[in-house]
């Protein structure tokens, strides 16, 4: 089996916290002790949510689950670097996103059960979702085709003269698809303001990234687009912030789409789907266990004195406690009425879909859980 | 009032509504300096400036992926494909995502564009420059489809269009564009989605058609009248959501339907029709409902006229529904 | 003879071809080591190596250009799509170049190749894991779709695909994978393409399915008969070419038709079938003829049981059929 | 207006063929005169085609052209450096690599014509032609597909342990379709034979390349595939048979994929539909018929003495007295059976297509030039 350890796959991309958990002061971004404290308060609770969810998911309580374990610098880096006003579109894995931008877990944890407050009302697979309200876009499973979208919702935003820059979410398998080449080729002649986000967590289900292409790098490829591309730790949350806040400050200040690739590692299986073992090597995963960006932004905080044991043990027991508030008030509300299914199709229902409406309240109901 | 071909009527209406409304945008291959290969977007450009009409990389998913973009953040975006054989490339982003937002988003995020492209035959394209590729949208749950026929219609419904909450696709039949001048007024106003007009009447043989292919039935319900037999014949506009009282209103006098369109037969817009017309009316009719289409082969270059369902190949099918 | 489920099945049908034929190539995202993600590609890699069984990048037009390009040169080339909803990026390469490339190279070139794919709902799937997009593909000219409904059809009707010199739509649905066993015989055997099965027999009224719907079908079919009604329950297994005089004969005899399928009604296959049934078998039909299929919506996620046409919804179908 | 001349867009870019008529002795590619005068004899007759046949679509004789002035050393240079087992992937531009490759100049003109004699049947519009006992593909209108379908081929034949390269043929607008970055992505991953020939023409119909993307050249962007990718001067044929000579070597070593972009002008209107006075300056125009692809080639062998004036006369003279009666020849033919219409969909015409068949040459025929 090939094998992509942090140190050769990190060997030449800019990092700022040390094995021991300093800063390089060259590079520390000198984030203030709040947002420290808050990003390591995030990165904890994502963790504990996702390795619940997996949890209902094993039990049958939810369909499905996909996380972010190992990715947490990477996505909370990059949102955190965002400004209030900046759009996201987001892949699939970037639950936190919705949780840093205030939505109540609750809400997060209807759509995971797609019931009657599941605020995309129980259409889609549990982890998409959608938030417009907090500037983020709408989940969809097809790979790639937020991307162009993000590139025209900020043409659109420059059109308005608003100071908007988009963040499009993807991973490294999503390279290879169409929307990427065409996103970042359109990015690049109008200029949009668009932060292409690729996290490059080494595989794409179980293809690893040596068979998804054969560039040198996922942030050469913005080479082809004449838009600015580069790297950093993924597993290095100032490094993550201190890259994309320099992009999106670019992006912002006329100097073009910018394209970021986070190189960091999926620790778990794809998704609740998926068994990983069948593809990589359990040395490959312990190997990155090593570089786990919780850990390594623990080691820097309790260096700086701004975190402690006692402090992380609090923290998770209240993440727990609301996570277990959250799951239980979802399971126990209703799936959406019948009649909604026929909603959104259109602004309004034309007459084939109130017929169809009407037939179905009319006839017999489906067998539970068929 | 003035006279126009539907090229010039299709222009006139994005000027009224560019000028309407700054969210208006229009983007596409060639839409820019050229005016677009068949010149419906000629001179938006100078009047609009470059950030109102512009010109793409030659990538129609992209050109989609970024309307949608623009919509999703308020803009109306209207944007060319240059030829509906080359919308192939943006089926995953008019399919997956543009049909699905406003649903799959709870209602939270829409897409209201308009996609503009020519279709059809009848001007020598061979495969790549002639299909017809309604049914493969209509059977998309969440798009509109439109197909104007004549250059008052064309403006009104694009200008409707435009103005729709949700996503349309706005089929121009190319045979048509530059084919007839009729009377179109100035400025401001609209033929509503979802009503279909019925354009000649008669009691024998209701048929339907749109686009360029209405002309042919016209043409096949005129000679068929020197036979004694009259048709109700209904363009329909707008194809989806159908305006399916109108069509079964017409088949309860006549008992007797017939179908055209240009596309292949097999899993055409016309074999709809005719379930539709079996679950709505199947008491009253009286013959078995007939399509005239294209044959099920790719579209053919120098046999097209034998392709198309011409007048020549409706006449026969309108007499022997008549008589049957 | 062994038992075996339907993955099992294709897998072994994959083995039997690869076997006998070096030209037989699979590729697809996640075919190799993971062997599929729903295994149905399992160990093809380690017995045939990377030259006959190879992951791709993330890019469903790429698999099919490239699968394209292989069997234009002589090769006969499996290529997997890992959720049929994900066939769109490829939708370009499938109907302008795939489904023509016969005729528009005179016949010059062929493209025997087989696209597998899961299809249907069923597994939770939502939106984006469910969809039944075959009537997307028999429009266009130029396409053979299958849809095998247990593992015994499923083996011969792949290894028939993957001799065919035409390319092959195979639609695998995903519900029935492991849903039972059965008898499969080891080694070769085929089922022709172009020809449906009646599964059940009964005068008063004709059902046709395919895939997962045909149980949902035969179920109904059975509660209908506990009130007198008897189905014939025709399992399509190929969807194009249509097994049309298998569908007439039985409507000769029954006089009513009711077409299942999941994809969404409008344009879906069930109204070409009615169609179809109309022109060939109008003065035998008594009764309208009926189509229970998905709703017009995006496939949902929660209430996926409600938009699925299950054996609830059939046999209120076949009563009022039958009682018409 | 931008201004695209060939001094500004050809300034880094590597030539053999100097001003004076010269070859620069340190790239001369060192041809023999025989395929010297071969090439120049192709480009002249090129010329002389294309040419008529756009008086015979103004004629209204033929339906539609599209040519290749201006474009003939890119495209003869690197036909002629393919081996004769090397497989082309054509655009719609290259139909002189029917005629190189041996096709009967009638042949071309049936297809033009789409008679009954056309090898595809009358199906397609003019110069969508098929040659495939020449090892040429299939012209198809969407624009980008053959790349993917040349990698495939490539790989296919390498299967087959055959030495085959195949090269694909398009435009600088091409570069924008999927097809583009996902044949160079597979052929990157696959390190298929695939020689990728950019004919960058400075225009895609009306959009110039600068607004086609934001890369500093389309070779460049073979660094997002891991692709080599190499530009030349491609109206002196000898700097393009040179630089595909190399590129086709490369990749039948087994060094992988290659990505060539021959940097030319397209001196005529898109196609006979198209009025390029609408969106570009005739100055360019005028500039870049200085640097006339045939004229250098000319200018190179007069001085080596292996070309004269009343050689060229008497050559064209031949070229135009073929073609005459190759035009004659195809004018006349009837078109192609009724029932043609229905072979080829399938490799049998299954019932439906049968019934259909019948009900045409059953039914009234259609009125003549409808
Ligand atoms: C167009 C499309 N093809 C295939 C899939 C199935 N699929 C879902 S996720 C995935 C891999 C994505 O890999 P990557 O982009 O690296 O993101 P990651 O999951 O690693 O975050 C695949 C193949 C899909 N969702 N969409
Ligand atoms: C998918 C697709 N979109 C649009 C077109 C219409 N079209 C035909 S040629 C062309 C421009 C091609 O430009 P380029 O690739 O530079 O090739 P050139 O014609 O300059 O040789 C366009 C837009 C098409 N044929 N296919
Ligand atoms: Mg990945
Ligand atoms: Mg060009």
């Amino acid at each position: 089996m090939d094998f992509q350890t942090p140190e050769t796959t990190l060997a030449n991309v800019p990092t700022v916290l040390r094995a021991d958990g300093s800063a390089d002061p060259a590079t520390d971004p000198g984030l203030d002790a709040q947002l420290l404290r808050e990003l390591m308060r995030a990165m904890v609770r994502t963790r504990i949510v996702d390795e619940r969810l997996v949890l209902l998911q094993r039990q049958g309580r939810i369909g499905f689950h996909i996380g972010s374990l190992g990715e947490e610098a990477t996505i909370l880096g990059s949102i955190a670097a965002l400004r209030p006003q900046d759009w996201i579109f987001p892949c699939y894995r970037e639950f936190s996103a919705l949780l840093w931008r205030g939505l109540p877990l609750g809400t997060y944890l209807d759509n995971m059960f797609g019931n009657e407050d599941d605020p995309v009302r129980g259409r889609q697979m549990p982890d998409h979702w959608t938030a417009r309200a907090l500037r983020i876009g709408s989940v969809s499973s097809p790979i790639g085709t937020q991307i162009t979208q993000a590139v025209g919702f900020a043409m659109a935003a420059r059109h308005k003269a608003e100071d908007v820059v988009t963040m499009a979410f993807f991973g490294d398998g999503a390279t290879s698809s169409n929307d990427f080449h065409t996103g970042l080729n359109f990015a690049g002649v109008y200029r949009a303001p668009t932060v292409f986000l690729c996290r490059n967590n080494g595989w794409a289900i179980s293809v690893p990234t040596a068979k998804q292409t054969a560039s040198t790098s996922f942030a050469d490829k913005g080479v082809a687009y004449g838009v600015r591309g580069v790297q950093c730790d993924g597993n290095d949350v100032l490094a993550v912030w201190r890259t994309v806040r320099d992009a999106v400050s670019r992006a912002a200040a006329g100097e073009g789409p910018q394209l970021v690739e986070c190189i960091t590692y999926r620790l778990s299986g794809h998704s609740t789907s998926d068994d990983p073992k069948v593809y990589r090597a359990d040395d490959e995963v312990t190997a990155w266990r090593r570089a786990d960006p919780i850990a390594r932004l623990r080691r820097h905080l309790e260096l700086k004195g701004l975190w402690t044991e006692d402090e992380e043990k609090a923290w998770a027991a209240s993440c727990e406690a609301e996570l277990k508030a959250a799951i239980e008030g979802a399971e126990k509300k209703a799936p959406p009425a019948l009649s909604s299914m026929f909603d959104d199709v259109f602004a309004e229902r034309p007459w084939h879909l109130e017929e169809q409406c009407a037939a179905l309240l009319a006839g017999p109901r489906a067998p539970r859980g068929h | 009032m003035p006279q126009m071909n539907m090229v010039q009527a299709l222009n006139d209406a994005l000027r009224v509504e560019m000028r309407r409304n700054r969210d208006v945008v229009v983007l596409g291959e060639d839409v820019g300096k050229l005016g677009g290969v068949f010149r419906v977007t000629q001179g938006l450009q100078d009047e609009f400036g470059e950030s109102r009409c512009f010109d793409t990389p030659l990538a129609e998913g992209g050109i989609l992926g970024v309307a949608i973009g623009m919509a999703l953040y308020g803009l109306r975006p209207v944007p060319e494909i240059q030829f509906s054989d080359f919308i192939f490339p943006a089926y995953d982003q008019i399919v997956s995502e543009l049909a699905k937002y406003r649903y799959r988003s709870g209602g939270e995020y829409t897409c209201p564009l308009v996609v503009r492209t020519p279709v059809g035959g009848g001007i020598r394209g061979g495969h790549y420059h002639s299909q017809s590729p309604e049914s493969q949208f209509i059977h998309v749950a969440g798009l509109k489809v439109v197909c104007p026929s004549n250059p008052y219609d064309a403006k009104g419904l694009l200008l409707s269009s435009i103005r729709d909450d949700d996503p349309v696709l706005f089929f121009e039949p190319k045979r048509v564009y530059r084919a007839a001048r009729a009377d179109v007024p100035e400025g401001d106003y609209t033929i509503p989605l979802g009503e279909a007009k019925v354009v000649r009447e008669g009691q024998h043989v209701t048929v339907v058609a749109w686009g360029a292919m209405l002309y042919e039935a016209l043409a096949a319900a005129e000679q068929a009248a020197t036979q004694g037999i009259e048709c109700d014949v209904i363009d329909l506009r707008t194809l989806w959501p159908l305006d399916i009282d109108c069509i079964v209103a017409s088949v309860e006098r006549t008992g007797r339907i017939v179908v055209v369109h240009e596309a292949p037969k097999s899993c055409g817009f016309g074999s709809e029709i005719v379930a539709l017309v079996n679950e709505k009316a199947f008491l009253h009719l009286e013959a078995p409902p007939v399509r005239v289409t294209g044959w099920d082969t790719p579209f053919p270059y120098t046999l097209e006229n034998e392709y198309l369902p011409l007048a020549h190949r409706i006449l026969p099918a309108l007499v022997e529904t008549a008589r049957y």
